[in-house]
């Protein structure tokens, strides 16, 4: 349950890491839903190879936006993806406000459950300066799409550089229905040589690695805003899905772990399940207080 | 359909092949599984925070439900790998990829460069009852060779290149290409090994349809995270994993 | 060499992760400087145990301030450090300006070579913000130490929720000789219960997991400033330290690994050598310019 | 002076001493290494990345040059070391810690919970030849028991304590306690096991020292990191690795 909403089950899989859901639909049936991989305004070839480097206890991905457009996106995924059983979730990227507004209106389909606003890009007006690391740009765009959407509003929060407390206030204030706590750490793998590994040079550091990060994240914002937080960073197995949970997290999001193999994130939500009968969920409650204190 | 789930399978046999290459005949437990030549598995190096991906790996053969790999150690997941004793059981997800296509009633010419050959041998395998096949394989070290003699077995011609100048001819797999095609009747070429092999393949070939067998880091190897793309001369990326591996290497941009 | 002093080799044990020095001065001596463990105007006790706890690809500490303070640090430990033949650099925590400006007047002595600015250090005027995560706070911190100290001056910088290159410029701009890039992220360690694990309740994240995010600090930082920056973050051997070099960094900071051994840092020192040697540094100019072309 | 530099050693033999505990023989190479009962080493558990951390274990015995540790698995890094066959290199540093001080002609008591009698179990060995010695020893199930032969051996007294009652008296090891203390005349007491029972122990002791063995999460086992402090009483804390972490338990906040 989310904003109002029903899932099956708190766990989604992450955006990036689950395709368009075309690929393994029957996994993303079993699970509370799915988000897409980022759709933009435009196709987008995205970055040169290689786009993935393995580093300790995570990897680094420079896959960038590689995606056909949200025209494409209409009219060659989405019918491909009727009838799904579980949430679908759009995430949106886009260098303007104007961008994500423009696909925002053009996602009313009935199959499309949420949007949930990628503010990880580069912001073009701002000189390098992630959307998502102004709050007054969180805001202003949240804004903006909540005027053009009826959809449930998902901001996902970078916490590169900025805390993610202030831009989950931005967004909350602007309407957002839950906020998606953390996106990819900012990450440079280097070769033997000392020279930039991925075609991309820098990317995005994802997996265990940053739990501990994303977990401290999650706290701190769960404490900041009142609509609901989706947890997300390093997720692996039921127990790191149950400690986001006791962090604060509405619902979670499993990443890296799809890459590992497909249906890891249905075994987790079984863990899960195990987990949350077994402690009879009486440990949420005394975990809340102890976070209120703080 | 790719599975979605990761199957355990036995060491049975490893062998040595050369100082850096060697064999794993593995037996995947209560499953069975069909791959197809080019096809591939993902296979998990022992649990350790610092491998966390799978290493894709063709099939080099099989054998009733036995699967071969014939791995080369380059890094620190192969090198895992080539540590594990006959009887370890390792986690391995496939088969993943598409098949090469398969051919009837041809001449087929094989170019294997370096632990490239070890996927064409399957593929010899399964073409050799109904094709003429000549296969060569580029080596840098004659000690580096493997699979002759297998080859040899399925009655395939085999021509050799090593830079060394101790077997075969002295110099690179692509010298020897032109000579063979010059001589082939409406050749049918499936290659493995480097980009630039691959390349100078391609070029040599002129009009003749090359079918390369192409590698790239993979996240997935699945087609869900979009990391192993090859441009396509019109425009955009195939993922190698899923569109590949085995790919018409005259509609992508090497 | 850093600023004009030299150093014996480019590898510097990091603050808190060698103690005083006292514990291991034979290893001290063949590095090229350590960095005490913070020291405060007066003592602090430090946090409740258990103060670490181990992740994947790294540990989390909640160590706290725990120092005799500067008093007890001039009269009990410096006496015990003299003629190190190494640099002695001390760290200096505080909660007020005023605090780190009474400790750097009491640091005169020959003997010490630079004062390292703690600024990952809740400042109480803000409610909560670090003082390293607001730029005018920085400049007016060091500043203010300039002024009262010819000690070389190292500001260590934090990259949680702030752009470590905005705070390295306005440390430049007051008169820092160099920065190190980076201290710990935050994290948020559960037991299997949900409950907080660290005594502290949150703590510091280090090691390998921070390697790629640390590598990625200083690769920016070292473009956005002229001063020296040195390399902090997941430095667990030679290759690791390379790395770091090659992304911008003139020397490094190792941490975490001097635990796991106290002498990894002098096993560093020796790598590094050698693949300094075998690549002839060559790659240095070549990052470099693939870095400033960015 | 604490070791900088760690040793490898390898391991010579492994026994299973209860379901939970086993017990590892290891000799250093190209070292002598003489720890005094109380001190520790850091044993590394094989790489992993998510394994950094040593794991302090207690000396359990010597013998010529060779090592014993008994370790209880209770987490994944002793779950690693409970895997590796004899024959194995590990990595150690050590010994590390401050030796428990050593008396003569005296009354010893020794009080070990699970799996804490094993470092007893070499000062009491180093004790038995000038001291009249009394053991007890705590555990929750007759089948956790450990060493009890062996302490045997050396001539001291046992007492066995067992919550299911199946071996000495039924409850827990502090019951026995007060009724030992007072039939010995001028006893020194070593005591071994969690933090509860060490309170429980001084308490009862009164004025009579007790030398507690304590454990903390530890960082670097050598006194540089400050991650294993206990506070003393005087204030402040000390290091459990390097002041400890053999203490007077008058000294310390339990
Ligand atoms: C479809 C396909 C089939 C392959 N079949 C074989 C085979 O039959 N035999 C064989 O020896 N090798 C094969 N390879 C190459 C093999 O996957 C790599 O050599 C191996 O992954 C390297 O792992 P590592 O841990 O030893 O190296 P590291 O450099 O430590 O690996 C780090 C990361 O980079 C990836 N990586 C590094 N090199 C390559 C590469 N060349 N291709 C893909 N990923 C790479 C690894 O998978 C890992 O994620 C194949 C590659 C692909 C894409
Ligand atoms: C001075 C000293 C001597 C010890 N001697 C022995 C001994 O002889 N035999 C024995 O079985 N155990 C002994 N212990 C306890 C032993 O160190 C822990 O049980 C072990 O470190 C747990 O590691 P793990 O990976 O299995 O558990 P995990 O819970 O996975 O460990 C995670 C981290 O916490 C630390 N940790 C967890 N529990 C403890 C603990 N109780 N004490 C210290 N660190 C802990 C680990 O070292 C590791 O860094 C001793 C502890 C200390 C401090
Ligand atoms: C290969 C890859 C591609 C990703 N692409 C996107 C994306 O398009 N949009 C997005 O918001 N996040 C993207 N992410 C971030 C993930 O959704 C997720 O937030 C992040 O990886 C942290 O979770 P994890 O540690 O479970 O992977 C991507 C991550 C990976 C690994
Ligand atoms: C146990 C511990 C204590 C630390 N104490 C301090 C400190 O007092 N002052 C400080 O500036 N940094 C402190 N740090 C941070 C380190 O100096 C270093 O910046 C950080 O650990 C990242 O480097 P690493 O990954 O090599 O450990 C501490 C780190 C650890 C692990
Ligand atoms: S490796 Fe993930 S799409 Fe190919
Ligand atoms: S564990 Fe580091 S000081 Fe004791």
């Amino acid at each position: 349950m989310l904003a109002g909403v029903k899932f099956r089950n708190p766990v989604i899989a992450a955006s990036g890491t689950f395709g368009f859901g075309l690929e393994y639909r029957q996994i993303a049936q079993k699970l509370g839903g799915i988000v897409t991989k980022a759709i933009t305004l435009e196709p987008r070839a995205g970055n040169p190879m290689p786009r993935i480097a393995e580093v300790c206890g995570g990897i680094v991905n420079s896959v960038g936006l590689e995606n056909p457009g949200i025209q494409r996106f209409k009219t060659e995924i989405l019918p491909r993806l009727r009838n799904l059983k579980s949430r679908l979730i759009v995430n949106i990227a886009g260098s303007k406000t104007d961008e994500f507004v423009q696909i925002a209106e053009m996602l009313e389909e009935d199959q499309i459950t949420a949007l949930e606003l990628n503010l990880s890009c580069p912001n073009v007006r701002e000189g390098g300066v992630l959307l998502g690391q102004n709050p007054k740009l969180v805001k202003n765009l949240t804004s903006a799409v909540r005027k053009r959407t009826r959809k449930l509003l998902i901001v996902k929060l970078t916490a590169n550089f900025v805390d993610p407390a202030v831009t989950a206030r931005a967004a909350e204030d602007s309407g957002a229905d839950a906020v998606t706590v953390i996106n990819t750490l900012f990450g440079l793998v280097l070769d033997e040589n000392g020279q930039p590994l991925l075609g991309g040079r820098t990317g995005g550091l994802s997996g265990p690695a940053i739990k501990p990060f994303a977990l401290f994240c999650v706290d701190r914002v769960a404490a900041a805003v009142k609509i609901p937080v989706i947890g997300c960073g390093g997720i692996m197995n039921g127990q790191d899905a149950y400690e986001f949970l006791c962090a604060g997290a509405k619902m979670v999001q499993v990443g890296t772990a799809n890459l590992i193999t497909p249906d890891r994130s249905w075994k987790i939500v079984r863990e899960l399940a195990v987990i949350c009968r077994l402690k009879k969920s009486v440990q949420f409650k005394k975990v809340r207080k102890a976070r209120c204190k703080k | 359909m790719n599975p979605a789930t990761s199957i355990s399978a036995s060491i049975i046999r490893k062998t040595k092949l050369t100082s850096e290459i060697f064999s794993l005949w593995v037996k995947p437990e209560n499953t069975e599984s069909n791959p197809a030549p080019g096809q591939f598995y993902g296979i998990k190096p022992p649990d350790n925070a610092d491998l966390l991906l799978r290493r894709p790996i063709s099939v080099a053969d099989t054998k009733n439900d036995r699967l071969r790999f014939i791995i080369r150690v380059t890094g620190k997941g192969t090198a895992a790998l080539s540590r594990l004793p006959a009887g370890t059981k390792i986690d391995i997800l496939g088969p993943l990829g598409r098949p090469a296509p398969l051919v009837y009633n041809k001449n087929v010419l094989l170019c294997g460069g370096g632990v490239g050959i070890a996927p064409l041998f399957y593929l010899a395998r399964i073409l050799a009852p109904s094709n003429r096949i000549t296969t060569i394989i580029g080596v840098r070290r004659a000690e580096d060779l493997i699979l002759v003699n297998d080859f040899r077995t399925l009655g395939a011609r085999v021509l050799i290149s090593t830079e060394d100048g101790k077997k075969g001819i002295k110099g690179i797999l692509t010298d020897l290409v032109p000579r063979i095609l010059d001589k082939m009747a409406e050749p049918v070429i499936y290659a493995c090994g480097p980009r630039e092999m691959l390349k100078k393949i391609d070029e040599i070939a002129g009009n003749l349809p090359v079918w390369g067998f192409l590698e790239e880091r993979m996240g997935c190897g699945t087609g869900i995270c979009y990391c192993c793309g090859i441009r396509k001369k019109t425009g955009g990326y195939l993922r190698i994993c899923r569109e590949g591996p085995v790919v018409n290497l005259k509609e992508v941009d090497l």
